[in-house]
């Protein structure tokens, strides 16, 4: 009987962590390397994240954007010519989410930028990572422990919508 | 015929219970595992499709499955007082009941903790009503009956199990005697190694006196727990203080019933009416009897106190009770559990076995309707007439008390051919 | 051990864990535009664009909520001229009808084999161009049919006809007002409704006009009403036969004998000729044609009590500004030219226009035909002289009387074509389906009252291959002259707004979505001898209809049916009778107990060679002998037109009832009619019942953060027009769940109006949603803190850690906790309503109202963005921004500036349930609907 | 060489047992194996009275203290306000506490007994040799005083 539950219990165990393992670095439309962008040429993060500052969700640079150096610099480049592709054919490109947040979480990027967090905080030295990969769980403890640590509000309303 | 034969006449008796199952064991067997199985489906495609397949609805949230869980819990508490307290009490006549009565707890209280689970609207988080450590750093409210359920169940569970199978432990020892090979060694194994050595009776006598004396104030604590789901709400007809004490002796009474549902035909396939006398019938029909005056006082004062009060929620709700939508289940209930044992003042008919397993049948359905009643006819009749509605049980919810009763069973008839059926050493003891 | 006894159970769970751990529908991408959105738009922001509501002719202003483009809320527009931030149910519910499932997408064309068939629609303009030619070659006259239509659209049409040799045949509309338009007409040469300022009255008396619901323009009247009723010398009486949502609302309401209302008015009149201050007078051969009655003889034949047409008309002579309003079910049967007139002359004697009764700025029905009009209509179809019939948002098929036989006569027309946005009964019938754009897809303007004009303006781009009107017929003349389309209607508009309101009117209107014209007074006379002719038998015997009689009513959730298909307005129930699904018919308690009826039973109504079957409802209040039934659950009634106004008469005569033996199962939603005395709603007559402030509690208070959010709401203004719930449903995602559920008390609304009614009929409606109590009972009970309560003063219920146990539901003495008893579904595309800032609750989770949690995170951000704390009044929940009486308050009880503060420590304030010590947050207003020291009516 | 004595009848065995404690047999040579509990054993063998109570008194206090301590220190952890109460709100903290009294006592009464009666004992499993309903006595070889 035991025995049952025990592997009942490793393989649901296992699945989970296969399932994590999986989300964290998925492959993008376009291999975009932050180091150069970040590192090299450090580039604020608002640059392309333009709404990080000013609403919930970050965003992602509209194609435009990038194109307005592209279409000069590193034309060559195959990952280049993927993004001029995108920008000729007025596709819109539709990145893998790193950090994605169930329904039912309420999270304001505005309302931790604001409070003075750096980005580094929650997703890492994004300028070392050639391929973003997540770090920090993003699971409940995760978001607590910091708001304990920081004196943030713990009122579940805050968060839970 | 001389003593030593006498004591080694007793085991055969009781361990012939346990010889190869016979085709009717078997036939009944499955007819139970089959509704135990029901029970599962229904379970499954309750959790597939949601709550809505019950008939549950606004204002009536808890229904069949709550009114299951009060009445397993019931029974299993005369198990522990025949086996506890009436051990306390030096009674001798507990040492042919508390065997099966014990079995009786450990199963009741089984089915009784699957249906807190069944009425979850969400049962795959069931986790998050045990408090222990998380990532999340949250823990339950203490302050939820329900949180206390989930203690005083498991408690209660916990000794019980532990009671039964200390009760067990110099059995196995003679079992172990009669078998071989592999089921030798189980046997074995169960009795620890038991050989019935000085030091270890000594022991063993005290284990047994204290954990019958944890366990005594179990049997008032745990129902009154289970009454307090009801009792620390404001629902007119639920909060009420004669709650606990109510719910009490009712627990005491269903289970007195139970045990009786049980023994009497045990004893007849078994042919144990050596050790089970209608003696020992009777006392048990005298502790039936005096319940059911406990209980229908109750029923009294929960009239008496309504009007009284003149608080016009308590008063509507026990004319609705009585009258409403659920009068019939009403008046069952006053007639199993309170007009019906009145009869047991016939010394006659208190040592007919016959008689009193027909009793005890219609006590047990009469407790069951009890809960049904006091859940029910409660939440349909609250506070804002608006809101009133009734609640009808849908298949989902008969199946699946119709598979408790199949898991309870299951595991008795299990119990019969895997257990002595009878506290053995007891028995040698008294002779 | 306990833990191995309860993995025991575990066996089965685990299977469900994996079932259910997929859930979550957050999109697994995120997108890089093509360009930066438009300059300003944010994600994560909600915006506001103006535009009309166009669900039914009162054209309101609305301001479109959109979130990510897509439109996800309408919400009235504050400082509109015609409903000034209020809106009604029906309004609310029209973005249903924008993301209908079963919009009609492309053009059909009704193929040999009589099914419908998509086609392309330059297959379509040129089939009616061709057809339209070829009729006009074969003598037929090519018609056009539509809704009562205002503004350009209006004048686009007649270009059009004009352009293309068709006749515009007079709108129809159902409820088109023709008896008050035509006695206005006789009396006053002005043949229209006018406006009716009820804000300036100080004794309002309407007749049979169901100003709250369903009469002309229910959101303004009612925002007029609110207004008045804020003044204490303000009285409102009603009259009419039957019990309408108006009637229950008003101070006291008169139940007058079917068709007598104009022995009432008579009676009124003259008293008021011969005691009140007459400012206008009433020329001499009318006043000799004015029957004179006795109070004895007015009050036996009305059926209102002596004293009370004493007291009325008392009143009625000593009130300075009296206005007197017929219409409804009183103006449409025999008499009814009658009672339009004589109101009309009160109003004159009273002197009250044009200062109350305004034909300035008429309502604007002067163009809309009547019923005359349509049988005229059916007979030309019938002789075959009908081409090209075009039938533009109208029904007439479901709306006109089965004598008129127009559903076989439109199969006459060599082509009909039909606009419309769902399939509705005459587009069934139609050659050609046309599919309208919804308002919020298309541009125009309406000018529903005269010289107030209103905005349409697309927030999103057409979700199927439809048009706007106006882009389909510029595309026909297109089409016909063969030039292809000159424009597009929106620079269509562009110039005429141009040309009429100049440049910068042009913007100001595109920007505040509506223009307010400055128009000259009309001086109106009164024509004493077509007065006189009108009076001579105005009170003459045989005209009422004969009892038992069945009075077919508009329907404040469907109006006249055009709104039968929205899902909402079915989920939510009739304040009156709270049903939610299907038809029924209201029966008197008298009459039920005579017949054996009781609620369920069906009643089989037969008149003439009609009948049909109906559940009953007993319906407190009616009159002995009056059946109701709202106009839309009867199948083409035998009706009779009146011959003077072309009205349709609203009664059926003299009809007989019988029991069909069988039961119907109809969702009545209220567990009791009466609140049994448990003071839910205190009688005002004794105050101290509504008693003690709670009990003491055994534990301290806790203290609030910054805010503790409160709502007053005022019993003696809300006139359960339900607006508020259905503004809830939309805001917060709340499922619809359809009747199956209903009947198993599963409707799953946040917000619920509970009318309560009194031993003489009349009725208190008390909306009642989670009452956010200090010491919550939900709470206590929850075992895994899934309801808790927040620094705030909110009761928060946090569906992610909700087990389903249902304790807090059971132990909510005020039953609106909300459990998923299902996974609830949206039909594509109605999902793309939901509020992004909540989730959507998932089966086996309970909900319930949470003070729009998000709209005050929303204003929170705001406010901390610049560090201030939020102001009065910045945010406010759904339901009070809904209310077209404003009743509802939301705002900060620790501010004492507040205006909730205010309206919370009044005498008449209390909340429900006090002695149970729960401390709720929500205050009620209590005392009589004519306000605080008003007397209570019935 | 061990003698074992094997008796069928209880009051033989007493008897016996009564004699070698009068010939003053050391108790620890004497073991003893009843098929039931036989209180005179201990009268005519004098011995300190069993230690398993000590065990239920730890495990019932502990138990008691765990519980307050648990319920406490878990709502202080994340205080939320429920219907009005206190965050730490003693009477339900009670029934807790009483519960895990309860529980602990049991169990640590439980395998008290375990320890002091020296079980599970592997060679108990399956003993070399049963006596079934015998009442025995086995002396162990060593000279009397």
């Amino acid at each position: 009987m035991i025995a049952y539950f025990g592997v009942v219990f490793l393989a649901m165990a296992g699945l989970a962590v296969a399932w994590q393992q999986a989300g964290l670095s998925p492959d993008q439309p376009i291999a975009f390397p932050h180091t150069i962008h970040v590192s090299k040429l450090s580039l604020p993060c608002n640059f392309c994240h333009i709404y990080v500052d000013i609403s919930r969700h970050a965003g992602g640079p509209p194609v435009e954007k990038c194109m307005s150096c592209h279409k000069s610099i590193a034309t060559e480049r195959e990952e280049i010519r993927k993004l001029t592709r995108y920008y000729e054919e007025k596709r819109p490109i539709e990145w893998n989410r790193v950090y994605s947040l169930p329904d039912h979480v309420y999270f304001s990027h505005k309302r931790h930028v604001k409070a003075g967090l750096d980005c580094s905080e929650c997703h890492g030295m994004v300028g070392a990572m050639k391929k973003i990969r997540r770090v920090g769980s993003l699971k409940m403890g995760w978001c607590v422990s910091c708001h304990r640590a920081r004196g943030a509000p713990r009122d579940c309303a805050t968060c839970h919508q | 015929m001389d003593k030593p034969d006498k004591l080694a006449r007793v085991e055969q008796d009781v361990l012939s219970a346990m010889k190869r199952p016979g085709l009717a064991y078997l036939a009944a067997l499955g007819c139970t595992a089959a509704l135990f199985l029901g029970l599962l489906g229904f379970w499954g495609y309750q959790m597939k499709t949601g709550m809505g397949v019950s008939g549950l609805m606004h204002p009536v949230g808890w229904g069949v499955y709550i009114t299951n869980f009060v009445f397993w819990v019931g029974i299993a508490h005369s198990g522990t007082l025949i086996s506890a307290v009436l051990y306390l009490f030096r009674a001798r006549f507990r040492t042919s009941f508390n065997r099966p009565a014990e079995a009786m707890t450990v199963f009741a209280l089984l089915v009784a903790g699957l249906f807190p689970l069944i009425h979850l609207g969400r049962t795959w988080k069931f986790y998050y009503l045990f408090p222990y450590p998380t990532q999340r750093m949250l823990w339950v409210n203490f302050r939820s009956p329900l949180i206390w359920d989930v203690f005083a169940v498991s408690t209660y569970l916990t000794v019980s199990v532990v009671f039964f199978y200390v009760g067990l432990i110099p059995d196995f020892a003679i079992v172990r005697r009669y078998k071989e090979g592999l089921a030798k060694r189980i046997y074995g194994f169960l009795s620890l190694g038991w050989t019935g050595t000085r030091r270890q009776w000594k022991n063993y006598n005290q284990l047994y006196l204290f954990l019958a004396a944890f366990a005594t104030p179990l049997v008032a604590s745990v129902h009154s727990v289970v009454s307090w789901d009801f009792a620390m709400s404001i629902i007119p007809g639920w909060h009420t203080t004669i709650f606990a004490p109510y719910f009490v002796a009712g627990a005491i009474f269903s289970g007195t019933a139970m045990v009786i549902t049980l023994v009497v035909p045990m004893r007849k396939i078994l042919v144990l009416d050596r050790y089970i006398t209608d003696d020992h019938f009777e006392s048990i029909a005298k502790i039936l009897l005096f319940t059911s005056l406990i209980v229908t006082y109750s029923y009294i004062v929960e009239f008496g106190l309504a009007f009284y009060s003149g608080n016009p929620f308590e008063m509507e709700e026990f004319r609705y009770r009585a009258l409403g939508d659920y009068t019939v289940m009403f008046w069952i209930m006053i007639f199993c559990n309170s007009l019906a044992p009145l009869t047991l003042f016939v010394r006659s008919l208190r040592r007919n076995v016959k008689y009193l397993f027909v009793l005890s049948l219609l006590v047990n359905v009469g407790m069951w309707v009890e809960r049904f009643v006091i859940i029910v006819s409660s939440l349909a009749r609250d506070f804002d007439p608006y809101a009133w509605g009734t609640y009808t049980p849908s298949i989902v919810e008969v199946g699946i008390t119709l598979g408790s009763f199949g898991l309870f069973f299951t595991a008795y008839l299990l119990f019969l051919k895997t257990l002595p059926v009878l506290s053995i050493t007891e028995i040698k003891e008294h002779l | 051990m306990k833990r191995r006894d309860f993995l025991r159970v575990l066996g089965v769970l685990s299977g469900s864990t994996l079932l259910s751990a997929c859930g979550s529908k957050t999109s697994k991408t995120f997108v890089s535009p093509i360009l930066p959105p438009e300059e300003g738009v944010i994600p994560g922001e909600a915006y506001f664009s103006p535009s009309t509501c166009t669900e039914c002719p009162a054209g309101c202003g609305l301001s479109v909520k959109r979130r990510e483009g897509w439109p996800i809320k309408l919400e009235g527009a504050p400082g509109h001229p015609i409903n000034d931030g209020g809106l009604c149910i029906r309004g609310q519910s029209s973005l249903t009808r924008l993301y209908h499932p079963e919009r009609v997408e492309t053009p059909m064309l009704r193929n040999d084999r009589g099914k419908f068939k998509a086609v392309s629609w330059e297959k379509a303009f040129s089939l009616v161009s061709e057809s339209l030619a070829g009729s006009r070659d074969a003598g037929r006259k090519n018609l056009y049919l539509s809704g009562r239509t205002t503004g350009s659209l209006s004048r686009l049409i007649d270009a059009f006809c004009s352009r293309l040799g068709v006749e515009r045949l007079p709108e129809f509309e159902v409820y088109s007002h023709s008896a008050v338009a035509e006695a206005n007409g006789i009396l006053f040469g002005e043949r229209d409704v006018p406006r009716y300022r009820i804000g300036k009255a100080d004794l309002l008396l309407t007749v049979g006009a169901d100003i709250l619901a369903t009469h002309v323009s229910p959101v303004s009247y009612t925002r007029e009403l609110s207004r008045a009723r804020s003044r204490e010398d303000f009285r409102w009486f009603h009259a009419e036969p039957h019990l309408s949502l108006t009637g229950a609302n008003a101070d006291r309401r008169f139940v007058v004998r079917p068709g007598r209302e104009a022995v009432l008015l008579a009676y009124l009149l003259r008293q008021v000729l011969d005691r009140g201050p007459r400012r206008s007078g009433l020329p001499q051969e009318a006043v000799d044609a004015l029957p004179r009655f006795s109070v004895g003889k007015a009050s036996e034949k009305t059926g209102v009590s002596a004293e009370e047409l004493a007291e009325l008309a008392d009143r009625m002579a000593n009130a300075r500004h009296p206005l007197v309003i017929a219409g409804g079910v009183s103006t449409s049967h025999r008499g009814g030219l009658e009672v339009a007139a004589l109101a009309g002359m009160i109003q004159w004697v009273t002197g009250e226009i044009p200062r109350l009764v305004d034909f300035a700025r008429n309502e604007k029905y002067g163009g809309t035909g009547t019923f005359r009009d349509m049988e005229a209509l059916s007979a030309r179809l019938s002789r075959g002289e009908a081409g090209v019939l075009f039938l533009s948002r109208t029904n007439p098929v479901f709306s006109l009387p089965g004598g008129f036989a127009f559903r076989e006569n439109v199969r006459n027309a060599k082509l009909s074509v039909a606009f419309g946005d769902l399939l509705d009964e005459t587009m069934q019938e139609a050659d050609l389906i046309l599919p309208l754009s919804h308002s919020l897809e298309s541009w125009g303007d309406v000018e529903p009252r005269r010289g107030v004009v209103s905005l349409v303006k697309p927030v999103l781009a057409p979700l199927y291959g439809t048009l706007s009107e106006g882009d389909i017929l510029l595309r026909l003349m297109g089409a016909v002259s063969g030039e292809g389309p000159a424009t597009g209607y929106r620079d269509y508009l562009f110039a005429e707004w141009t040309k009429r309101f100049g440049k910068k009117g042009k913007d100001a209107f595109s920007r505040n979505g509506f223009v307010v014209e400055a128009l000259p007074g009309t001086r109106v006379t009164l024509n004493g001898t077509k007065a006189a002719a009108l009076l001579k038998d105005a009170t003459a015997e045989g005209r009422e209809p004969e009892t038992p009689v069945l009075v077919l009513v508009p329907s404040l959730r469907t109006f006249d049916g055009r709104s039968r298909g929205l899902p909402l307005l079915s989920e939510i129930p009739d304040p009156l009778t709270t049903i939610s699904y299907g038809r029924w018919l209201s029966v008197s308690p008298g009459t039920a107990k005579v017949l054996g009826l009781k609620d369920r039973m069906e009643a089989n109504v037969s008149s003439g060679g009609w009948s049909q079957v109906f559940p009953v409802k007993i319906q407190p209040g009616l009159a002995e002998g009056v059946f109701v039934a709202s106009r839309d659950f009867v199948d083409s009634p035998p009706l009779a037109t009146d011959g003077r106004t072309g009205e349709a008469t609203w009664f059926l005569e003299g009809i007989r009832i019988g029991k069909s033996g069988r039961v119907a199962a109809i969702p009545i939603l209220s567990g009791s009619p009466s609140q049994r005395g448990r003071g839910l709603i205190p009688d005002p007559s004794h105050r101290d019942e509504k008693g003690h402030h709670g009990k003491e509690s055994f534990y301290p208070e806790h203290e609030h953060k910054g805010y503790r959010w409160a709502m007053a709401i005022d019993l003696a203004l809300c006139n359960g027009c339900s607006a508020c719930v259905a503004a809830c449903y939309i805001e917060n995602n709340v499922p619809v769940v359809g009747k199956k559920d209903h009947l198993k008390g599963r409707e799953m609304s946040w917000l619920r109006i509970e009318p309560f009614y009194g031993e003489t009929g009349n009725v208190d409606f008390l909306p009642m949603l989670c009452q956010q109590c200090d010491s919550a009972p939900c709470e206590t009970v929850c075992p895994v803190f899934a309801a808790y309560h927040n620094p705030e003063g909110l009761n928060v219920q946090v569906y992610n850690r909700c087990v389903g146990t249902r304790y807090c539901s059971n132990n909510c003495p005020y039953k609106v906790r909300r459990f998923n008893w299902f996974w609830h579904t949206w039909r594509k595309p109605l999902d793309r309503m939901h509020n992004p800032d909540l989730e959507v609750r998932g089966a086996g989770v309970m909900e319930k109202c949470t003070f729009c949690i998000q709209r005050i995170r929303a204003a929170k951000d705001r406010a901390k963005d610049d560090s201030r704390k939020v102001r009065d009044g910045e945010v406010t929940t759904a339901c009070a921004q809904s209310c077209p009486t404003g009743a509802i308050t939301f705002g900060n009880l620790l501010d004492p500036e507040s205006k909730v503060y205010r309206l919370a420590h009044l005498a008449r304030a209390y909340r429900v349930f006090e002695g149970l010590g729960t401390k709720p947050s929500v205050y009620y207003l209590g005392g009589a609907k004519g306000g605080p020291e008003k007397e209570g009516h019935g | 060489m061990e003698n074992r004595m094997m008796f069928q009848d209880r009051e033989e065995f007493l008897s016996a047992l009564r004699n070698l404690a009068r010939e003053g047999v050391p108790q620890e040579r004497i073991r003893v194996e009843t098929p039931y509990y036989v209180h005179e054993v201990d009268e005519i063998l004098p011995t300190s009275p069993a230690k398993v109570k000590n065990f239920s008194l730890l495990g019932a206090a502990s138990g008691t203290v765990f519980g307050f301590a648990f319920t406490i220190l878990t709502s202080l952890s994340w205080p939320l306000i429920v219907g009005g109460k206190p965050i730490v709100s003693i009477p339900p903290f009670i029934i807790i506490a009483f519960a895990l009294t309860i529980l602990f006592g049991a169990l640590s009464t439980f395998f008290g007994f375990l320890i002091l009666a020296r079980l599970p004992s592997v060679f108990g499993v399956v003993p070399k040799e049963e006596f079934g309903n015998a009442f025995v006595i086995t002396v162990e070889p060593g000279e009397t005083k």
